[in-house]
């Protein structure tokens, strides 16, 4: 579904009152994206690559990027893909121009992000993320879905030392506070 | 002696020797102990701080009270408990004195004792003890009755337990952390670290734990060791630091692996700032690992064991091995005069370092006939009499020892010796519960006496003293091979180990009275362990639990192996046949919060909010937790309670409008060109029927008939349908969707995607509901014609593309709004000012519940239960008749769901209309019948209706649709009401409101 | 067999305690037993004890493949309460609990049954709704249960934290104050020493590895590690490997074994009065006499046999205890350990005749095996002696799995708004 | 806690991101509607419990999302292989159906030999 141009209601995001605490370690809620959530059969992934103008990814934990354009691989049927800016770039639209089966669902508003960012960025995750975050097995560009003390997320590895926390809107509270939590202790 | 205190201003007390230890007294503290106040140097655990000014009694035991003192010098310790307090609410009970290091205002203290633990009044325990042998409660208390809960129970109560538990909340933080190694090493001693160099040469991630604030465990006592030429302690200080410069290395002491669990997976627990004199506001109390490695290496030592002999528990007796650490590391003699009693070499070690300190030994009395020759000859030229086939076989002194008794093995001739400290080894026993708690199985080795690793279940290898080995050439070589790569270590010490005995010494049994203890903090004394075996307790685990050996604190660190070998000899059984029994994690006790963690106060669970809470909450809504979500329950206004809110909602919503946060419901996209085939499989009612832009309700059972979830589905297009489910269900009917889909019906080409938190909802309903939300929609004609009910759109409202729903579960002319959720509460804000300005209401969640059941529309999970069919819940009519498959299709014909009298929803009309029935009061047909009375059913739903301006209710009730109009009766605690039973509609029973 | 008594004590003492004999005999098997009772936990050997006691059937052996009590008796939590919904689970766990209150008499063996209370937090309006329903039932069936207010609930209970900023506040309390605890270990003893006074063999370390039937498919025996041993009838009552024992007789019952953890504290002096358990947010707490708090944390998610589970099922536990406890954060866990519970699809247990003749299963008491013990042993022995259930047991059959008659207490509990 | 191969993930992850879906390879029966009320109460409720190898369902329900199957031993907890959902059931190399233990108490509480 495309926004429309002038919308009458301002948005309230989630999180709109945090701010990131320690200076080492910046624990800050993302710009509002846009989002769709991308189902698809494997023979369908050449035309919605096309469509979308990037390689949807079919390696597991891994994402890529093009044109302010990123796609997650969560499984092997599904994408998160995120595409910058609050407007969105039609990704619903370009969807349905590569003409293939598949099934995309506008999410923008379901999911909201926490960029984690600085030295003990990791730590701070793994303060209630079971994953192993060492570059070796977490490069950039790396993403997933997992679990992050009692709530799901989506992580992607953004940089050597900052990630983006995808997290459902209700979710998000808890999440900010626990990734403070974390950043807090990482920095012992 | 002649080590004399440091000089007078800081009294560092009488007994640390000057010269000795690797404490610096530049940095002291002050704590009290029991009210006195003591100092302490940087570094000194409680133990070695009292020790230093002579202080040995420090606690009572479990049950006979008696006066101990300090034992070890770690983590074994089972005596030294005490309650340690930095304030009123940082007060932590049963502190091992030996692991707690002192910080600058510690206020301590012993416990289980009353008045004074010099003087205590439970100490008369110890002289009734021959009526309080192992299991004595099993045999008497017993009559009346009554007395047991009443007064036997309650003083044993009274008398049991060690420490008393903290009465304020702990303020301190905890924190967790995830982690992942190639090698995990548990245990920084010789062998630990030496595996630590090899493996970190192979580039492979290294965590080293150790549980003591430096590396270089036993090198902490040992002087005769020399490691790369260099004394041992110090040549662990210079490798941790090369470690830790090394990326891939991380050393973390403070620090015990307290639990090993499947799959390689390990928990820690870090004491981070319990040492620090003043721990900064934020810094973490204790941080818990949880560590995945892919191999590890056990390098865990070995614990000294006591010998088991009379009175072998006077303040003032304690391991060898812990005198002589207290004497090497902290510069403290445990005495000025001490014996030594020992089934092992290496407690001579221990005599000569205090002999060379200064320290005057009595004697060294070895039970064995040969001692090792070399620590004989030591002996000779330190001039320290060595006592060979002897033992002790008593000891004297109420609060210290003052004398040992000893006599020649085998014989009656004793003499008494005069020590102010007896230090005793009866050998070292293999820490091997890490090994156990991986699932590894242990054999016995007949030659050493004891149990060995033998079969290992994870990737996971034992090295040095905790696989057997004790000499320091082979411990390092098998260090280094374990590490998987290379390093060079010379390791030498100057005395073999040898020797060792398990069970009661000389003149300890097996036919005494005297107190042997084997397990120190349970007064376990090794008759007590005879008398199980006596009583028919043949196993290890019976005896354990019948004599408690092995259970408190310590869990049997010392006792265990002792325990054993008592009842072999009684069993005249090999040790191997009596078992050992199973260590279990943790290793030392884990502190609660530690394993909390973060977790607490709005971290314990997540609340989760709809995107118009906070204006919710500043229209004064009152939340309710449903699930894990907040919801509003009711607005109420100033001076109103809750029922007068409610009953406002009420007649408001149906005379006026009223405005319902709905967003909590859970929504799923089903997309594809199965969608309405796949819906057909998971839903008991028809949805190929259902046309794009109309919505119907949707009942949901498992396999087995029983209605599972509920809600109304709308088609958005061919291949689309908009999915909503109860608030509480929406995860488990996806994942339930998930199962079918994938495992059932791969075949579908349809995928589902939760989409609850995508859109806010507002629900907008009653009679003026179309006129309030009528000015925000545009592109979409709204009125009865176009829009009838059940009927849903995409369109725009203010400007946002949203999802407009007509329905209703009111039973009024009702809309749903769902916008993308940030434009939530902007649309809700606007909506909500022209509704009150017509005269309209907020309503919460209750006031949905009473205009629902008005309507007898039902809510799963309340009228119904996990047993109701949809034909109980009356909604058989939802049940496709002509389908031939759904899930639940064969469920539902099962006999006994198709059986007459099943319990049936109905109404109930109370015969007095201002009694409000009790939801989930039971209803009778005949209320004077006698108890266990038979019931009928129960009230699911039960309120005040101001609509109908009487009580109404709903009820599960035993072939409920025949009995209407009959009455039956609800047995309350003090009264029958008498109901009529009706059908569940009460309230415009016509249904013409909802077309409005 | 001696008389125990404090008198008897009291003459011990004077010597040394060297007249207690064994508490059971252990005498080598005989060929064969009117009755074999595979497994020797609490239910197997209550049931010898009763089969000896009301039935008169005194020939009857209990074959345990490691020491008594080792199972599920030894490792739960001993919570003992009998406010349940359905009248067959009131009728099962209200016979328990009367002779639970005479236990220690009929025994001559003190196992320390403690009615401290048992209360249920309620934090939520379907709570509420579920324990009032509870409670009503249990009134007019004549078991107590009752109603606390929150400030009711922290008078019987000083440490609950009653607040209203607590994450899932306390609205109320069930409480059934005949509930309480046992000593486990002791049940197991007691009920061996006055079976084997009655002339019970108690045979331990003894594994049935198979069921031998005759030409009508009837059992006629059970093949052991130590050799066969003939049998007229047989009882399983074996916890936690149900399903493999019946699995010999070619039965199969719908059970999946779990791992059920519980933790310990160390010793503290009496802080906590009562039982206190919490569906809400999983959780439940006592004190033994010891002074340990005992926690029962939930259940692993998976089948197994292997009586560990994994840690986060603990710290999920004590996330909920020190929400509900806020100071018990200082305290610390001393001892973890878990059990195998066999659950069955309705978490109501099985206690039944079954396709085979003379084989008789009591199996699938999830979570309520131990307060049940008495009861369940009691009506097992009455169903092993008659051939047939018992009326307080009659609806616990194996054929209600086709009929769809459930007796489904964790239904009754669903929660779904 | 345990750690599961993903076959769809091709990784080992934390079971804190997976749920137990019980026994594996249970066809729901093609004409459900018609099978008899035993044959009912054999699919829906009775499952083979084994004491030793086990074939069960994972959902790696905070990853991927997908169902899969996984050969286990319910004594000591090792996985034995995992694959994809849909894939028959396969033997495991050298592992028998159900292992035969006799297990004494040494043996279950001595953890010694």
């Amino acid at each position: 579904m495309a926004e429309m141009s002038s919308p009458a209601a301002a948005r309230t995001l989630a999180l709109s009152g945090v701010r990131g605490r320690a200076a080492s370690l910046a624990v800050t809620p993302a710009a509002p994206a846009e989002r769709i959530s991308l189902r698809a059969r494997s023979e369908d992934v050449a035309a919605l690559s096309a469509a979308l103008g990037l390689e949807l990814p079919t390696r597991p934990k891994t994402s890529a990027a093009n044109n302010g354009r990123t796609a997650h691989w969560l499984g092997p049927d599904e994408w998160l893909v995120i595409g910058e800016g609050e407007k969105g770039s039609g990704l619903m639209a370009a969807c349905v121009a590569s003409g293939v089966l598949h099934s995309a669902v506008d999410v923008s508003h379901r999911n909201t992000a926490i960029l984690v960012e600085g030295a003990g960025a990791a730590a701070a995750i793994n303060a209630g993320c079971p994953l192993d975050l060492s570059l070796k097995a977490f490069p950039v560009g790396a993403c997933t879905r997992t679990i992050f003390g009692k709530v799901e997320i989506v992580l992607l590895r953004t940089g050597e030392e900052s990630f983006r926390v995808e997290v459902w809107r209700s979710f998000s509270d808890y999440a900010y506070a626990l990734l403070a939590e974390g950043a807090l202790d990482a920095t012992f | 002696m002649s080590g004399s205190s440091h000089g007078s201003a800081k009294n560092l007390g009488a007994f640390r020797l000057k010269g000795a230890g690797r404490l610096t007294p530049a940095r002291t503290s002050r704590f009290t102990f029991d009210g006195k106040s003591y100092t302490a140097m940087e570094g000194d655990t409680v133990a070695s701080a009292l020790l230093a000014h002579g202080v040995h009694l420090v606690g009572r035991s479990f049950k006979y009270h008696r006066p101990r003192g300090i034992l070890s010098a770690g983590p074994e310790e089972p005596n030294a408990l005490l309650d340690v307090a930095r304030d009123s609410a940082r007060r932590q009970p049963n502190v091992r004195a030996t692991v707690q290091e002192v910080f600058d205002g510690a206020k301590i203290s012993s416990q289980n004792r009353w008045p004074s633990l010099a003087f205590d009044v439970g100490s008369v325990n110890n002289l009734l003890s021959p009526f309080f042998p192992a299991g004595f409660y099993y045999k008497t208390f017993k009559w009346p009755r009554e007395a047991w809960e009443k007064v036997y129970e309650p003083i044993i109560r009274r008398a049991a337990g060690l420490g008393v538990a903290p009465k304020e909340e702990d303020p301190d933080r905890y924190a967790n952390r995830f982690a992942h190694c190639d090698v995990l090493i548990a245990g920084a001693g010789l062998a630990g670290l030496t595996a630590a160099l090899s493996a970190a040469a192979t580039g492979a991630e290294v965590i080293l734990v150790d549980e003591q604030p430096q590396v270089g465990g036993a090198l902490h006592f040992e002087t005769s060791t020399t490691v790369d030429g260099k004394n041992g302690f110090d040549w662990a200080q210079e490798t941790a630091a090369k470690l830790a410069a090394m990326p891939n290395v991380r050393i973390l002491t403070r620090t015990t692996v307290f639990g090993y669990y499947n799959h390689g997976f390990l928990g820690l627990a870090e004491r981070v700032s319990d040492h620090l004199d003043r721990p900064g506001r934020e810094t973490p109390r204790e941080r818990l690992w949880q560590v995945r490695a892919k191999r590890v290496i056990l390098a865990t030592g070995a614990i000294e064991r006591h010998m088991v002999f009379a009175n072998n528990d006077r303040p003032g007796i304690m391991l060898a091995s812990a005198a002589r650490t207290f004497l090497n590391h902290y510069g403290v003699a445990v005495g000025r005069n001490v014996g030594v009693y020992t089934a092992h070499d290496s407690a001579y070690e221990a005599a000569f370092d205090l002999k060379r300190a200064g320290v005057s030994i009595a004697a060294i009395v070895d039970c064995r006939e040969q001692p090792g020759e070399a620590v004989l000859a030591e002996a000779r030229a330190l001039g320290i009499t060595v006592l060979t086939g002897h033992s002790v076989i008593d000891t004297t002194g109420r609060l210290r020892i003052k004398s040992m008794t000893v006599a020649r093995n085998g014989n009656m001739d004793i003499r008494k010796m005069a020590v102010d400290a007896l230090i005793v080894s009866a050998g070292w026993t293999p820490s091997v519960h890490l090994f156990s708690q991986s699932r590894g199985k242990l054999r016995w080795d007949e030659a050493s006496q004891r149990f060995l690793p033998d079969i290992y279940a994870q990737d996971c290898v034992s090295v040095g003293a905790c696989n057997g080995t004790d000499e320091t050439d082979l411990l390092v070589d098998e260090a280094i091979s374990a590490g998987g790569g290379a390093a060079s270590v010379n390791a030498e010490r100057r005395f073999g180990w040898s020797g060792g005995m398990i069970g009661a010494a000389e003149g300890a049994g097996p036919d005494t009275r005297v107190k042997a203890f084997v397990d120190f903090q349970h007064d376990v004394t090794a008759k007590d362990i005879r008398l199980a075996v006596r009583e028919g307790m043949h196993s290890i685990e019976h005896i354990k639990r019948f004599t408690t050996n092995g259970m408190a604190s310590d869990q049997g660190k010392l006792s265990n192996m002792h325990g054993l070998a008592i009842a072999a000899e009684m069993l005249d059984r090999p040790i191997p046949q009596v078992g050992l029994t199973t260590f279990r994690a943790p290793y030392t006790p884990v502190t609660y919060g530690t394993l909390v963690a973060h977790s607490r106060g709005e971290l314990f669970d997540p609340a989760r909010k709809t995107p118009m809470h906070d204006l919710e909450a500043a229209e004064g809504a009152e939340f309710e937790d449903v699930g894990n979500w907040k919801r509003a329950w009711y607005f109420p206004k100033r001076g109103e309670d809750m029922a007068s809110a409610v009953n406002r909602e009420c007649r408001t919503v149906r005379d006026v409008a009223g405005v319902f946060d709905a967003s909590t419901l859970g929504k799923i996209e089903v997309v594809g060109p199965d969608a309405a085939q796949f819906l057909n499989l998971l839903y008991t009612n028809a949805w190929d029927t259902l046309k794009p832009g109309r919505c119907r309700y949707g009942i949901m059972t498992r396999e087995d008939g029983f209605v599972y979830d509920d809600g109304v589905v709308g088609r958005l297009a061919e291949d689309r349908f908009h999915v909503t489910t109860t608030t509480g269900g929406a995860p488990r009917v996806l994942h339930h969707m998930e199962d079918y889909l994938q495992t059932e019906f791969p075949h579908l080409k349809v995928w589902l995607t939760s989409t609850t938190e995508q859109w806010a909802v507002i629900a907008v309903q009653g009679p003026k509901a179309r006129e309030i939300i009528q000015p925000f929609v545009e592109g979409l004609d709204i009125s009865n014609e176009a829009f009838p009910h059940m009927s849903v759109a995409e369109c725009a409202v203010m400007g946002v593309p949203a999802r407009l729903f007509r329905m209703s579960f009111t039973g009024e002319l009702g809309f749903e709004v769902n916008v993308p959720a940030d434009y939530g509460p902007a649309v809700w804000t606007a909506i909500w000012e022209r509704a009150k300005s017509m005269g309209a209401c907020l309503y919460g969640t209750e006031t949905m519940h009473v205009l629902r059941a008005e309507k007898g529309y039902i809510i799963v999970g309340q009228d119904t239960d996990g047993t109701v069919t949809p034909d109980d819940a009356g909604l058989g009519w939802a049940v496709s008749k002509k389908k031939t498959d759904f899930v639940g299709i064969r469920g539902l014909k099962r006999p006994d769901l198709v059986r007459d009298g099943r319990k049936q929803l109905v109404g109930l009309l109370t015969n007095r209309p201002s009694d409000v029935l009790e939801e989930g009061a039971q209803i009778v047909a005949d209320p004077n019948q006698p108890k266990p009375m038979t019931m009928l059913g129960h009230v699911t739903s039960a309120y005040w209706s101001e609509n109908c301006g009487r009580s109404i209710a709903m009820a599960l009730v035993a072939g409920g649709r025949s009995r209407i109009g009959q009455t039956l009766y609800v047995p309350m605690k003090d009264r029958t009401i008498a109901v009529e039973v009706t059908d569940t509609v009460f309230f415009d029973k016509e249904g013409g409101r909802i077309h409005g | 067999m001696r008389k125990y008594s404090v008198f008897a004590l009291a003459r011990e003492a004077l010597r040394a305690h060297k007249g207690w004999d064994a508490q059971w005999s252990s005498p080598e098997p005989r060929s064969s037993y009117d009755v074999i009772i595979v497994g020797g936990g609490g239910h197997g050997l209550g049931a010898a004890y009763y089969l000896a006691k009301e039935h008169g059937i005194t020939n009857v052996a209990v074959l345990e493949k490691g020491w008594l009590g080792g199972g599920n008796t030894g490792r739960n939590t001993t919570i003992i309460r009998s406010n349940y919904l359905y009248e067959e689970s009131m009728d099962m766990y209200e016979h328990s609990l009367k002779l639970w209150e005479g236990l220690s008499q009929d025994l001559n063996y003190n196992v320390m049954y403690s009615p401290r209370g048992v209360m249920m937090l309620s934090h939520n309006t379907h709570d509420m709704q579920s324990f009032k329903r509870h409670i009503n039932a249990n009134r007019l069936y004549g078991i107590d249960n009752e109603w606390l207010t929150p400030e009711q609930a922290k008078a019987y209970c000083p440490p609950l934290d009653i607040s209203k900023t607590a994450r899932y506040p306390i609205n109320g309390a069930a409480l059934q104050k005949r509930g309480g605890t046992a000593r486990h270990d002791a049940v197991a003893w007691g009920y061996a020493r006055a079976a084997s006074d009655r002339g019970v063999h108690i045979i331990q370390n003894t594994e049935v590895t198979g069921i031998r039937r005759g030409p009508d498919g009837e059992v006629t025996g059970v093949e052991t590690n130590r050799g066969f041993i003939g049998a007229k009838k047989i009882g399983v009552s074996a916890a936690g490997h149900s399903s493999v024992v019946m699995e010999m007789a070619g039965v199969r019952v719908p059970l999946a074994s779990n791992p059920l953890q519980a933790l310990v504290s160390e010793p503290l002096k009496p802080i906590f009065p009562c039982v206190v358990m919490s569906n809400t947010v999983h959780a439940y707490i006592s004190q033994s006499d010891k002074g340990e708090l005992v926690i029962g944390a939930g259940t692993d998610q998976y089948n197994s046999y292997s009586q560990t589970g994994g840690l986060q099922i603990i710290t999920h536990t004590l996330d909920a205890i020190c929400e509900l406890f806020p100071m018990f954060r200082r305290v610390k866990m001393m001892r973890q350990w878990g059990g195998i519970t066999d659950n069955t699809p309705d978490r109501s247990a099985i206690q039944s005749v079954t396709p085979v003749p003379g084989l008789f299963v009591n199996c699938g008491w999830g979570t309520g095996g131990f307060k049940a013990t008495p009861g369940s042993a009691n009506l097992f022995a009455h169903l092993i002696a008659k051939g047939e259930p018992h009326k307080l047991a009659a609806g616990l059959t194996l054929d209600r799995f086709r009929t769809g008659r459930l007796i489904d207490e964790a239904a009754a509990a669903a929660v779904a708004h | 806690m345990l750690l599961i191969h993903c076959p769809y993930c091709e990784e080992d992850r934390s079971e804190l991101e997976f749920r137990w879906a019980g026994e594996a390879h249970i066809a729901r029966p093609d004409a459900i509607a018609d099978i008899t009320d035993e044959e009912f109460a054999e699919y829906f409720f009775l499952r083979n419990n084994e004491k030793g190898l086990t074939y069960e369902r994972w959902r790696h329900i905070h990853g991927c999302g997908r169902f899969f199957n996984a050969a286990r031993d319910t004594v000591s907890d090792r996985f034995l292989m995992t694959y994809k959902a849909g894939l028959p059931k396969r033997p495991v190399p050298g592992v028998s159906a159900t292992e035969k233990t006799v297990e004494t108490y040494e043996q279950t509480e001595g953890d010694a030999r």
